[in-house]
C-alpha cells in the first residue's frame, strides 16, 4: 500500500513536472534575453538498487532544467546538466524532496543501505 | 496543389540523389541512392493518385469501406518497394565502408582495378 | 469538448514549433537537448490530451494512455543518452 | 500438379537457398543440398518444356484471385524453353569446381537466389513482380560480385550497384506510371489497356522508360559500362551464370514488353532500338579486339552479342522474335561454357592475360578443341549453333531490307573472328612467354564434365537447329499475336 | 590436338596408308557416268536447309583434282615430316581437308555450301599456322583466316540475299534460272557479294595477299591448299554462277578486269621474290586471275579453255610446290640465289621439275602446252580487249621464266647450296609424288584425247552450248608452234635477265606500301588504334561518367515523347492537403539538405529527413502502413549510419565545393523527367477496377480488414516472397563485407 | 481552425531542419534529430485527429518504441567518438 | 561502439527489449486487421536486438537470436514460402491462403496460413536485418 501510493505520488509529480519543465524551456527560449548560465552539478545520494537507480534518473531527467549525465549507481552520485546552474542547490533540494524519497519507498525491498 | 507538390519534391528529391550518387565520395553515392529510391517510393505513391485521405482500412463487421478510401495497391506496392530499398541501401553502406577500408583514398572515380587504364594508342602494350 | 480539444492540439504544436525554435535559439547542445526533450514532451502531451478530448471513447483512450507511457518511459532515456553523449566527460 | 509445376521456378531455388543458408556451417552437406536443389529444378523445368513442347501454356494465379488482378505466372513456349537453358546453366555451374565466390559460406544461397530472381523473371506475367524478381537478381549478383572481397570485387560491385540501381529505380518508375495510366498490371491487360493508345505520349514516354530500364539491364550501347567493369573481375562459372541469367533476362523481357505490352507502339520503338543494337554490337566487339585479358574479351563480346539479340528484337516479327531467342539460347550455352574455359585456360596457363600465357596447344590439347570449338561457335562457322543464330538474323533483317544493320553485323562477325582467334593463337599457339612456367595443376573433373556438357549441348543444337527453330516459331507466334483477352 | 584421340607414332599404319583414303573417294563419284548425279536429304527443314549434293562434269573435274593431289600430298608429308611430333595431326587434318573440299564441291545447297567453304578456311588456318611456334607462321595464318573469313561472310550476306531472291534455289537450278529472278535487285546483289567471297577465296585482286603469305605453311599444305584446291574454289563458284550471269553486262566485265589485274599482278610480283615458294605463289596468283578471266570470255571456248588451264595448272603447279619442299628438304634454303646444280644429289626431283617446268612453259607435249593452245583459241574468238590480250601475253612469258628458274637455274649449272648440307632424294614418298603428277601432265600432253571428256563435259556445266565438235582438245601442234615462240622467246630473255629483272623491280617499293597487303596492315592498325579509342571512351572508368552517359541517354531517349504531355492546372490550396505540403516540404528541404551537406553526418540526416517527410506524405494520404515503415526503416538505419559515422572519412578531395555543372543539369533533368510523368499521371482518370476488387475480397475472401496488409500477405504474396528473399539475399551479400576493420592506418 | 495545427507542425519541421542545416557540431544536429522524430509522432497524433482512425496512433505507437533506439544509437555513436565534422 | 556502460541504459534496454518484442508480436498478430504486419513487425524486433546490442555487447544480442541471426532469416523465408505448399495439395496454386477456426476455451480463433506467411516475414526480416546490424556493430567495437 506504501509502495502503491508512492508510485501515484510520483506519477503525479511526473505530470506536474513535465508540464513545469516544459514550460520553462519554451518561456526560456521565448525571452532568451533573460541570461542563463548552464552548467554542471555533483547530485550525491544514498545507493540504491539499479532499477530505483534508474528510476530517480529519469525523474531527474523530467524535472525542469535539469538532465542526469553521469549515473554511478553504486557511489550514489549523478553528474547533473543544469539548464541554469545557477540556482543548483534550489534545484537539487527539490529532487531529493520530491524524487529521492518516493523512489526509495518504491522500491523499499531493493534497498541496500 | 498537392500533385504539383509531389511532383516537386518527386523531381527535387531525384535530382538531389543523382547528383549525390554521381559523386566521388563513397557514402554520398549511397546517400544518392537512398534518395533515388526515396523519390521513386513517392513517385508510385503518387502514380496511384492522392484523392483520398482515409486509410484503406474496414471498420469491424463492415464488409468493405463505407466512405472513399485511399488506393490501396499503390501502398502496397510502395511498402514492397521501401523494403526492398533499404535492403540495398543497407549494402551500399556495407559495400561503401569496406571500400573505403581497402582504399584510404575513399574516392569512387580514383578506382581502377576492376578496369585497368586504357592506353592512348590503342595498344595495350607488352605486359601490364 | 471539441473546441477544447483542437485547443490543446493547437497549443502542443505551436510548444513544439517553439522547441524547434529553441534549437536555434538556445547556445549549446546540452541545452537545445533540454529544448528537444522536455519541451516536445510537454507539446506531444498536449497533443494528445486534445486528441482524447476530441475522441472519448475507450479505443482511443486506451491508445493514448499506452503512448503517453511509451512517451513518458522513453523520453527520459533518450534525454539521458544524448546528454551523456553531448557532455565533455566527466574525467576529461 | 500443374500450379505447383508454375511455382518451381521460384519455389525451388528460394527453399534451396534458404536450407543452404541454414547448412552454411557444413560444407559438405551444404554442396550436396545445392546440388540437390538444382537437379530438382531441372527436373521441374524439364517437365514444363515437355508440356511447352505439347503446347501446354502452364498458367498460375497466385492466391486463385480473378485473372488480371491476382500476380500470375504464364509459362509459354519460350519462358520454358529459357528456364530449362537456365537450369542446365545451374547445373553445369554448380559442377564446375568452385573457388572464389562460389566456394564462400554463401556462394551457393546467392547462386539459388540468383536462380529464383532468374525463373521468376521468366515466368512472370506481372510487371510489378518483375520488378521484385529483378531486384532479387540484383541483389544476388551483387552478392556474389562482392564475394571475393578484393579490391577490384568491391569496385566492381559498386559500380554494378550505382548503374543498375538507376534502371531498377527507372523500371519501379516506369511499371508505376504505367499502373497509373491503365489501372493493371498485369501483360496481358496492360496490353488490352494499351491496345487504343498508340500515340498516347505519356504511354509512348512511360513505354520508352520501360525499354531504356531494361536496356540498362541488357547492357546495351549506351548503357553497358556496368558490364565490362564489373564482369572481367569475377571467376569463371559466375560469369558463365551471370552470362545466363542477368543481361538476357533484360532482353527476354524486352521482348515481352514490346510485343506483348506495346505491340501498337513496337514499331515506333523499333527504328531506335535498331539503331542501338548495332551500336552495342561495334562497340562491344570493338572493345573485345583492343583486349589482352581473356575475361575481358569474352566480357565485350557479351556486350557484343547482346546486340544480334536485340536487333532481332528490333524486327521483331514471329522471326525477328524466334531468331532473338535462338540467339539468346546459343549464346547462354555457347558463352558460359566459353567463360567456363577461360577459367580453364587461366587455371592452366596461370594467368588470364593473354601476354602471360601461350602453348596451351600442345599442353592441353583437349582444352584447345573444347575452345576451338566454342570459339567457332561464337564466331558463327557452319554448322554450329551460332551460325544458324546469325543465319536467321540475318534472313529477317534482309527481308526486312535493313541492309544497313544487316552490313555492319557481319563487319562484327569479322571482328568476332578476329578476336577469337587472337585467344586461339596467343594462349594456343604461341610459344609461351616463360618458358619454364608448368601448368598450374590439373583441371578437376567437374570442370570437364560441365565444359562438355555445354559444349554438346551447343554442338547438337548446331546440328539438329531443325526442331528448337520450329518450336521458336510457334513460341514467338504466340508472342507476336495481338491480346486474345483475358481468361477468365 | 588430335594427339589426344590419335596415337602419336608418328610412322603409325594409319598415317602411312592415308594417301589411299582420297583415292577411295574417286571411284565413288568420278567413275559415275556423264549425267549429273544427285543425293538429297532435308535437314534444317525450316530453313529449307538441305544436305544436297550434285557430282556433275565440272563437280567431277574437280573432285579428280582435289582427290588426285589429295593423294599425292598424303603420301608426300609422311615422309616430308618424318619424325615430326603432331606428323599425326597434319595428316588429320590434311584428310579432314580432304573432306571439306569434297563436300565444297559437291554440295548442291547453297548454305551447304557455305558450311565447307567455311570448314576449309577454318582447316587453311589451322593449316598454315601448323608451325605456330614462328610468329610469322602465326601472322601468315591469321591473315588468311581473316581474309577468306571475311569473304566467307560476303558469301554469306550473297547467299541470304540469293535465297531471298529465289527461295529454295540449289546451285544446280542455276543452270536454267526465271529470268524474273535474274533481273531482281537482291539476285544480283547477292551474286556479287558471292563474288567478292569467290575473290578471297581465289587470291584475286585486291585480296590476293594472304595467298604469298600462307607460304608459311609446310610445303605439303602448300601444294594441296594453295597450288590447286582451296584456292581454285574461289573460281569454281564463279564458274558455276558463270552461265546464270552471262546475261547481266557487269558480271563478264567484272571478272575480266578483276582476272586481269590479277594476272598481271601476280605476274610482276613473281620475279620480284628470291624464295623459290614465294615465286611459285605469285606465279599461282597470275593463274588464277588467267582462270578468272576465262570464265568471263563471253564463248563456249573459254569454258573450255579454263577447264583445260585448271586440269593443267593442277598437274604441274603442284608438284613444283613439291619440288620446292624438296630442296628446303635437302637444302634447308628456298632461296634461288644460293641454290644450283641440284640434279646431281637429287636426280628424281630434278626430273620433276624438269617435266613440270615444261608443263608450266606450255611446250609441246605437255597438258600445259594443250591448255595453252584452248586459252588462245578462246581469245581469239572473243573480242577481248588489246589490253586483256597484252596482259595474256606477258603472264605467259613470266610464267616461262618462272619455270625456268624453278628448273634451270635451280638444278642445273655449278652445284652450290649451303654449306653443311649434303642435297640428296629424302627417299621415295618425297620424290615419287611430283614424279608422278608431273609425268601425268605429259601423259595427257601426249595423249589430250584421254583428258577430253573430263575436260568437255566441265566445260558444258559452265557453257552448255559446247557444241562436239569444238571440245577437242587435239591439235596440231605443229602448226601452232610460231604463235608460241615469241612467248617462249621472251619468256627465255626474262630467265636470263632474272637477276637484273629483279633489281629493276625492286625498286617498285611503291607496290608494298600502296598495295593491298600494306592496306591490310593498315587497317589492322587503325582497327587497333580504333578499338582503343573505343575502349578508352566504354572505359573511362570513372563512376560519375558512367551514371552521367546513362542517365543522360536516358533522358535523351525519353524527351521526345515528354513534349507531348499536358499537365493538370495547378488547384487552388485546400486545407485537406496542408499535411501533404508539410511533407513534401520537409522532403525537398531533407533533399536540399542532403545535397549540399559537406559532411558525412548532414548528408545522412538530409536522407532521414526526406523520409520522414515521405512519411508524412503518407500519414496524410491514408497510408498509416507506410508511414509507420518509413519511420521504422529511419529509426533501424540510424544503426547503419551511426557505423558508417564511426568508421569513414572522406577521402581528401572527394567532395567538392563547386556544383558540377553538367553533373547537375544531367540530374535535374531526370528529375523533371519524372515529375512531369507524374503531374500528367495525375491529370489523368485513374482505372480503379483493382484497387475495388481488392477492397471488395478484403473482408469476405482475404480475412483481413487492412487492405494493405490483405494485399501483401494474399493477394499479391508473391511480391512478399521475393521481397524478403531479398532481405535475406541482402544480408548475405553484406555479410562478406562487414568485417572488423584492420588496425587503422595513421594519416600522415 | 484546425489548419493552425499543420501550420504549427510545419513550422517545427522547417525550423528543426533549419537547425540540422545550421547548426555546428555532430552533438547539436543529433539533439535536432531527436526533436525531428518527436515532429513525426506529433504528425501521426494530427493525422489520427484529422482521420478519426485510431490507426495512426498505433503508427506513432510502433514508431515511438523505435525512434528510441535511434536516439540511443546516436547516443553511442557520439559517445564513442565520432569524427567532428567542421560545418553543416 | 564502446561507449562506457550506464546503468540507466542498461536497466531500461533491459526492459525494454521485452517490451519492444512484446509489441512487435503485437503488430504481427493484429497486422491484418490495422496498420502492422510481418515486416515492420520486424523492424521493432530488429530495433530491440540492435538496441541490446548497443547497451550489452553483440555477443549478447547474437545469442538471444534464436538458430542465429542468419538461420533465423532462412527459417524465415522457408516458412513464408512454406505456408503456400499446402494449397498446392489441394489442388490450388501455390500461395492460396487456407483459413480454419480453432476452438480454444470457447474462443473460437481464426488460424490460417497467412499468420505462417507473415510470421515468415517477420522472422525473416529480423534474422537478415538484425544479423545485419549486429555484424555492422561488430566492426566498430
Ligand atoms: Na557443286
Ligand atoms: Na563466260
Amino acid at each position: 500500500m506504501k509502495r502503491f501510493v508512492a508510485g501515484v505520488v510520483i506519477l503525479w509529480r511526473v505530470f506536474v513536472a513535465i508540464g513545469r519543465s516544459g514550460w520553462q524551456i519554451s518561456w526560456r527560449i521565448l525571452r532568451p534575453s533573460r541570461s542563463f548560465a548552464p552548467g554542471f552539478v555533483e547530485y550525491r545520494f544514498q545507493p540504491m538498487g539499479p532499477a530505483a537507480t534508474t528510476v530517480l534518473a529519469c525523474l531527474i531527467c523530467i524535472t525542469p532544467g535539469t538532465t542526469a549525465v553521469d549515473v554511478d549507481a553504486a557511489n550514489g552520485s549523478m553528474r547533473l546538466h543544469l539548464l541554469d546552474a545557477g540556482h543548483g542547490d534550489a534545484v537539487l533540494e527539490e529532487i531529493r524532496l520530491l524524487f529521492e524519497g518516493a523512489v526509495r519507498t518504491l522500491f523499499a525491498k531493493e534497498d541496500v543501505s | 496543389m498537392i500533385e504539383w507538390a509531389m511532383a516537386a519534391s518527386v523531381a527535387v528529391v531525384a535530382a538531389a540523389g543523382l547528383y549525390l550518387a554521381s559523386s566521388r565520395d563513397l557514402v554520398s553515392i549511397a546517400v544518392g541512392l537512398a534518395l533515388l529510391g526515396s523519390a521513386v517510393n513517392l513517385f508510385v505513391f503518387a502514380a496511384g493518385r492522392l484523392g483520398q485521405a482515409a486509410p484503406p482500412l474496414i471498420a469491424p463487421g463492415a464488409a468493405a469501406p463505407l466512405a472513399a478510401v485511399a488506393n490501396p495497391l499503390p501502398q502496397a506496392l510502395v511498402l514492397t518497394a521501401i523494403v526492398i530499398g533499404f535492403a540495398f541501401a543497407c549494402f551500399s553502406i556495407a559495400l561503401a565502408l569496406a571500400l573505403a577500408a581497402h582504399d584510404g583514398r575513399a574516392d569512387a572515380d580514383a578506382l581502377e582495378q576492376a578496369e585497368p587504364p586504357p592506353r592512348p594508342d590503342g595498344d595495350p602494350g607488352e605486359l601490364p | 469538448m471539441n473546441a477544447l480539444g483542437w485547443a490543446l492540439m493547437i497549443l502542443g504544436a505551436a510548444l513544439l514549433a517553439v522547441a524547434a525554435l529553441g534549437l536555434l535559439r538556445l547556445p549549446d547542445a546540452l541545452s537545445r537537448q533540454h529544448a528537444a526533450t522536455k519541451a516536445a514532451t510537454l507539446a506531444l502531451g498536449l497533443m494528445l490530451a486534445g486528441l482524447a478530448l476530441l475522441q472519448p471513447s475507450p479505443a482511443w483512450w486506451i491508445r493514448i494512455g499506452a503512448l503517453v507511457a511509451v512517451l513518458a518511459a522513453t523520453v527520459p532515456i533518450a534525454s539521458h543518452a544524448l546528454a551523456r553523449a553531448a557532455a565533455p566527460r566527466a574525467d576529461d | 500438379m500443374n500450379g505447383a509445376l508454375a511455382a518451381a521456378p521460384v519455389l525451388v531455388p528460394l527453399l534451396t537457398a534458404a536450407l543452404t543458408v541454414a547448412l552454411a556451417r557444413w560444407p559438405r552437406r551444404q554442396r550436396a543440398a545445392s546440388a540437390a536443389g538444382a537437379l530438382l529444378l531441372l527436373l521441374c523445368c524439364a517437365a514444363l518444356l515437355q508440356g511447352a513442347i505439347g503446347g501446354m501454356v502452364v498458367t498460375a494465379r497466385f492466391g486463385e484471385w480473378d485473372a488480371p488482378f491476382a500476380i500470375a505466372f504464364r509459362i509459354d513456349r519460350a519462358a520454358a524453353l529459357m528456364l530449362a537453358v537456365n537450369a542446365v546453366l545451374a547445373v553445369a555451374v554448380l559442377a564446375y569446381p568452385g573457388r572464389g565466390a562460389l566456394a564462400t559460406p554463401f556462394g551457393a544461397p546467392l547462386v539459388h537466389g540468383l536462380l529464383a530472381g532468374a525463373g521468376g523473371a521468366y515466368a512472370t506475367a506481372d510487371l510489378f513482380n518483375f520488378y521484385v524478381w529483378f531486384e532479387v537478381m540484383l541483389i544476388a549478383a551483387l552478392g556474389l560480385i562482392v564475394a571475393g572481397r578484393r579490391p577490384e570485387h568491391l569496385e566492381a560491385g559498386l559500380k554494378y550497384l550505382v548503374l543498375n540501381l538507376f534502371g531498377t529505380v527507372l523500371l519501379l518508375a516506369a511499371v508505376a506510371g504505367l499502373y497509373g495510366l491503365t489501372g493493371q498490371l498485369n501483360y496481358e491487360a496492360l496490353g488490352l489497356a494499351l491496345a487504343g493508345r498508340g500515340d498516347d505520349p505519356l504511354a509512348l514516354l512511360l513505354g520508352a522508360m520501360l525499354l531504356v530500364a531494361l536496356l540498362i539491364k541488357a547492357g546495351a550501347f549506351p548503357f553497358l559500362f556496368w558490364l565490362p567493369a564489373a564482369y572481367p573481375v569475377l571467376p569463371a562459372p559466375l560469369l558463365a551464370l551471370f552470362t545466363a541469367l542477368t543481361t538476357k533476362v533484360g532482353a527476354y523481357a524486352l521482348l515481352r514488353v514490346l510485343y506483348e505490352v506495346f505491340p501498337a507502339a513496337a514499331p515506333t520503338y523499333a527504328q531506335a532500338l535498331g539503331w542501338i543494337a548495332v551500336a552495342t554490337l561495334v562497340a562491344g566487339v570493338m572493345g573485345a579486339v583492343y583486349h589482352y585479358d581473356v575475361r575481358r574479351i569474352l566480357a565485350f563480346h557479351s556486350v557484343s552479342q547482346m546486340g544480334y539479340i536485340l536487333l532481332a528484337v528490333a524486327l521483331g516479327g514471329a522471326a525477328g522474335i524466334a531468331a532473338a531467342l535462338f540467339f539468346s539460347i546459343h549464346h547462354i550455352l555457347v558463352k558460359a561454357n566459353l567463360y567456363l574455359i577461360a577459367g580453364m585456360i587461366a587455371s592452366r596457363g596461370g594467368h588470364h592475360d593473354l601476354r602471360r600465357i601461350g602453348a596451351l596447344a600442345r599442353t592441353d590439347p583437349g582444352l584447345a578443341v573444347l575452345f576451338a570449338l566454342s570459339a567457332a561457335a561464337l564466331v558463327g562457322f557452319p554448322p554450329l549453333s551460332g551460325f544458324w543464330a546469325k543465319l536467321l538474323i540475318l534472313r529477317e533483317g534482309a527481308a526486312q531490307e535493313r541492309y544497313l544493320w544487316m552490313a555492319l553485323a557481319l563487319c562484327t562477325s569479322a571482328l568476332t573472328l578476329l578476336s577469337m582467334a587472337k585467344i586461339w593463337i596467343e594462349a594456343f599457339w604461341k610459344p609461351h612467354p616463360a618458358p619454364a612456367a608448368v601448368p598450374q595443376g590439373p583441371l578437376a573433373p567437374g570442370a570437364w564434365a560441365a565444359c562438355g556438357m555445354l559444349a554438346l549441348l551447343a554442338l547438337a543444337l548446331g546440328v539438329m537447329p531443325g526442331p528448337l527453330i520450329d518450336f521458336l516459331h510457334q513460341a514467338a507466334a504466340t508472342m507476336a499475336a495481338p491480346p486474345s483477352g483475358l481468361a477468365p | 590436338m588430335v594427339q589426344a584421340v590419335l596415337p602419336a607414332a608418328s610412322q603409325a599404319i594409319w598415317i602411312r596408308g592415308a594417301w589411299l583414303i582420297p583415292l577411295a573417294l574417286l571411284p565413288a563419284v568420278a567413275g559415275l557416268p556423264g549425267e549429273p548425279a544427285s543425293w538429297s536429304v532435308p535437314w534444317v527443314a525450316p530453313l529449307g536447309v538441305r544436305l544436297g549434293f550434285t557430282a556433275d562434269g565440272l563437280a567431277r573435274l574437280f573432285l579428280l583434282l582435289v582427290c588426285g593431289v589429295g593423294a599425292a600430298v598424303l603420301a608426300y608429308t609422311p615422309g616430308y615430316l618424318r619424325g615430326h611430333a603432331r606428323l599425326g595431326q597434319l595428316m588429320c587434318l590434311l584428310i579432314a581437308f580432304t573432306l571439306a573440299m569434297a563436300g565444297a564441291i559437291l554440295a548442291d545447297d547453297l548454305l551447304l555450301l557455305l558450311l565447307f567453304w567455311e570448314a576449309t578456311s577454318v582447316l587453311s588456318f589451322l593449316l598454315v599456322g601448323f608451325e605456330h611456334d614462328s610468329q610469322d607462321s602465326r601472322d601468315s595464318a591469321r591473315q588468311a583466316l581473316l581474309v577468306t573469313g571475311a569473304g566467307g561472310l560476303a558469301l554469306l550476306a550473297g547467299i541470304v540475299l540469293i535465297l531471298l531472291a529465289a527461295p529454295g534455289l540449289r546451285l544446280s537450278d542455276l543452270a536454267h534460272l526465271d529470268p524474273a529472278v535474274l533481273d531482281d535487285a537482291r539476285f544480283q546483289a547477292g551474286v556479287a557479294l558471292v563474288l567478292v567471297g569467290a575473290m578471297t577465296k581465289s587470291a584475286q585482286f585486291p585480296f590476293h595477299f594472304w595467298l604469298p603469305g600462307a607460304m608459311a605453311a609446310p610445303t605439303p599444305v602448300s601444294a594441296y591448299l594453295h597450288s590447286a584446291t582451296m584456292v581454285n574454289l574461289g573460281v569454281y563458284v564463279m564458274a558455276r554462277f558463270d552461265e546464270a550471269m552471262g546475261a547481266v553486262p557487269w558480271w563478264e566485265a567484272t571478272l575480266l578486269s578483276i582476272g586481269t589485274i590479277t594476272a598481271l599482278w601476280g605476274a610482276v610480283q613473281a620475279p620480284r621474290e628470291r624464295d623459290l615458294k614465294r615465286i611459285l605463289a605469285w606465279s599461282t596468283v597470275s593463274a588464277l586471275g588467267t582462270l578468272t578471266v576465262l570464265i568471263g570470255l563471253p564463248n563456249e571456248l573459254g569454258a573450255l579453255a579454263f577447264a583445260a588451264f585448271v586440269l593443267a595448272h593442277a598437274l604441274y603447279k603442284a608438284p613444283l610446290f613439291f619440288v620446292a619442299g624438296n630442296v628446303d628438304h635437302a637444302t634447308g634454303t628456298r632461296l634461288i640465289d644460293r641454290l644450283s646444280g641440284l640434279r646431281h644429289g637429287m636426280p628424281a626431283t630434278a626430273l620433276a621439275a624438269l617435266l613440270a617446268g615444261l608443263s608450266m612453259a606450255g611446250l609441246p607435249a605437255t597438258v600445259g602446252f594443250v591448255a595453252k593452245d584452248s586459252i588462245k583459241a578462246a581469245k581469239e574468238v572473243s573480242e577481248v580487249l588489246w589490253v586483256v590480250e597484252g596482259a595474256s601475253l606477258l603472264v605467259s612469258t613470266v610464267g616461262v621464266a618462272v619455270a625456268s628458274v624453278a628448273v634451270v637455274r635451280i638444278f642445273f649449272g655449278r652445284p652450290a647450296h649451303p654449306a653443311g648440307h649434303n642435297p640428296h632424294e629424302g627417299g621415295w614418298r618425297l620424290a615419287l609424288p611430283p614424279l608422278a603428277l608431273a609425268g601425268l601432265g605429259i601423259a595427257l600432253g601426249l595423249f589430250p584425247a584421254l583428258a577430253e571428256p573430263l575436260v568437255a563435259d566441265a566445260a558444258r556445266m559452265i557453257a552448255p552450248g559446247l557444241a562436239p565438235a569444238d571440245a577437242s582438245l587435239q591439235t596440231d601442234w605443229l602448226l601452232r608452234l610460231e604463235s608460241f615462240a615469241v612467248v617462249w622467246a621472251v619468256g627465255a630473255l626474262v630467265y636470263a635477265g632474272w637477276n637484273r629483272l629483279y633489281r629493276l623491280l625492286d625498286r617498285l617499293r611503291f607496290l608494298d606500301r600502296a598495295g593491298p597487303a600494306a592496306a591490310y596492315g593498315a587497317a589492322l592498325r587503325g582497327l587497333k588504334h580504333g578499338a582503343g579509342a573505343v575502349a578508352r571512351g566504354l572505359q573511362g572508368r570513372r563512376l560519375s561518367r558512367y551514371l552521367g552517359t546513362t542517365v543522360a541517354a536516358t533522358v535523351l531517349l525519353c524527351a521526345p515523347w515528354a513534349f507531348g504531355l499536358g499537365f493538370p492546372a495547378p488547384a487552388a490550396i485546400s486545407i485537406d492537403g496542408a499535411g501533404v505540403l508539410v511533407g513534401c516540404a520537409a522532403a525537398i528541404l531533407g533533399a536540399v539538405l542532403a545535397l549540399r551537406a559537406r559532411g558525412t553526418l548532414g548528408r545522412l540526416l538530409g536522407a532521414g529527413a526526406v523520409g520522414v517527410g515521405s512519411a508524412v506524405v503518407f500519414l496524410f494520404r491514408g497510408a498509416p502502413d507506410l508511414a509507420l515503415t518509413q519511420l521504422a526503416v529511419e529509426s533501424v538505419f540510424v544503426v547503419v549510419a551511426a557505423v558508417a559515422l564511426r568508421r569513414y572519412r572522406q577521402g581528401p578531395g572527394t567532395v567538392a565545393r563547386r556544383v558540377g555543372a553538367w553533373r547537375a543539369a544531367v540530374a535535374l533533368a531526370f528529375g523533371v523527367l519524372l515529375g512531369a510523368v507524374l503531374l500528367a499521371l495525375s491529370g489523368r482518370p485513374l482505372d480503379g477496377a483493382m484497387a475495388d476488387y481488392f477492397l471488395a475480397q478484403s473482408v469476405p475472401q482475404g480475412h483481413g480488414r487492412n487492405v494493405v496488409n490483405v494485399i501483401i500477405v494474399d493477394f499479391r504474396s508473391l511480391d512478399t516472397l521475393g521481397e524478403i528473399a531479398v532481405v535475406m539475399l541482402a544480408a548475405l551479400a553484406a555479410w562478406p563485407l562487414a568485417r572488423r576493420l584492420p588496425a587503422r592506418r595513421k594519416k600522415p | 481552425m484546425t489548419i493552425l495545427v499543420e501550420v504549427f507542425l510545419g513550422a517545427a519541421l522547417l525550423l528543426v531542419l533549419e537547425a540540422l542545416r545550421r547548426l555546428p557540431g555532430t552533438a547539436n544536429r543529433i539533439v535536432a534529430v531527436d526533436l525531428l522524430s518527436v515532429c513525426a509522432l506529433a504528425a501521426c497524433v494530427v493525422a489520427a485527429a484529422r482521420s478519426g482512425h485510431t490507426a495512426f496512433l498505433d503508427v506513432a505507437l510502433g514508431f515511438a518504441l523505435v525512434a528510441f533506439l535511434a536516439t540511443v544509437c546516436w547516443a553511442f555513436a557520439l559517445r564513442a567518438g565520432m569524427p567532428e565534422e567542421d560545418g553543416p | 561502439m564502446n561507449a562506457e556502460r550506464s546503468v540507466v541504459l542498461e536497466t531500461t534496454v533491459a526492459f525494454f527489449y521485452w517490451v519492444m518484442l512484446a509489441a512487435s508480436l503485437w503488430l504481427l498478430l493484429r497486422g491484418h486487421n490495422a496498420p502492422g504486419g510481418g515486416f515492420v513487425a520486424a523492424l521493432v524486433a530488429v530495433a530491440a536486438t540492435a538496441a541490446h546490442a548497443l547497451v550489452f555487447g553483440v555477443a549478447a544480442a547474437r545469442a538471444r537470436l534464436p538458430f542465429g541471426p542468419l538461420g533465423l532469416s532462412a527459417l524465415g523465408l522457408a516458412l513464408a514460402a512454406a505456408s503456400g505448399l499446402p494449397a498446392l495439395l489441394l489442388g490450388q496454386a501455390f500461395l492460396t491462403h487456407l483459413w480454419g477456426e480453432l476452438a480454444v476455451g470457447g474462443l473460437a480463433l481464426k488460424i490460417s496460413t497467412v499468420l505462417i506467411f507473415d510470421l515468415g516475414v517477420a522472422l525473416c526480416v529480423w534474422g537478415a536485418l538484425g544479423g545485419f546490424c549486429l555484424r555492422l556493430l561488430e566492426t566498430v567495437r
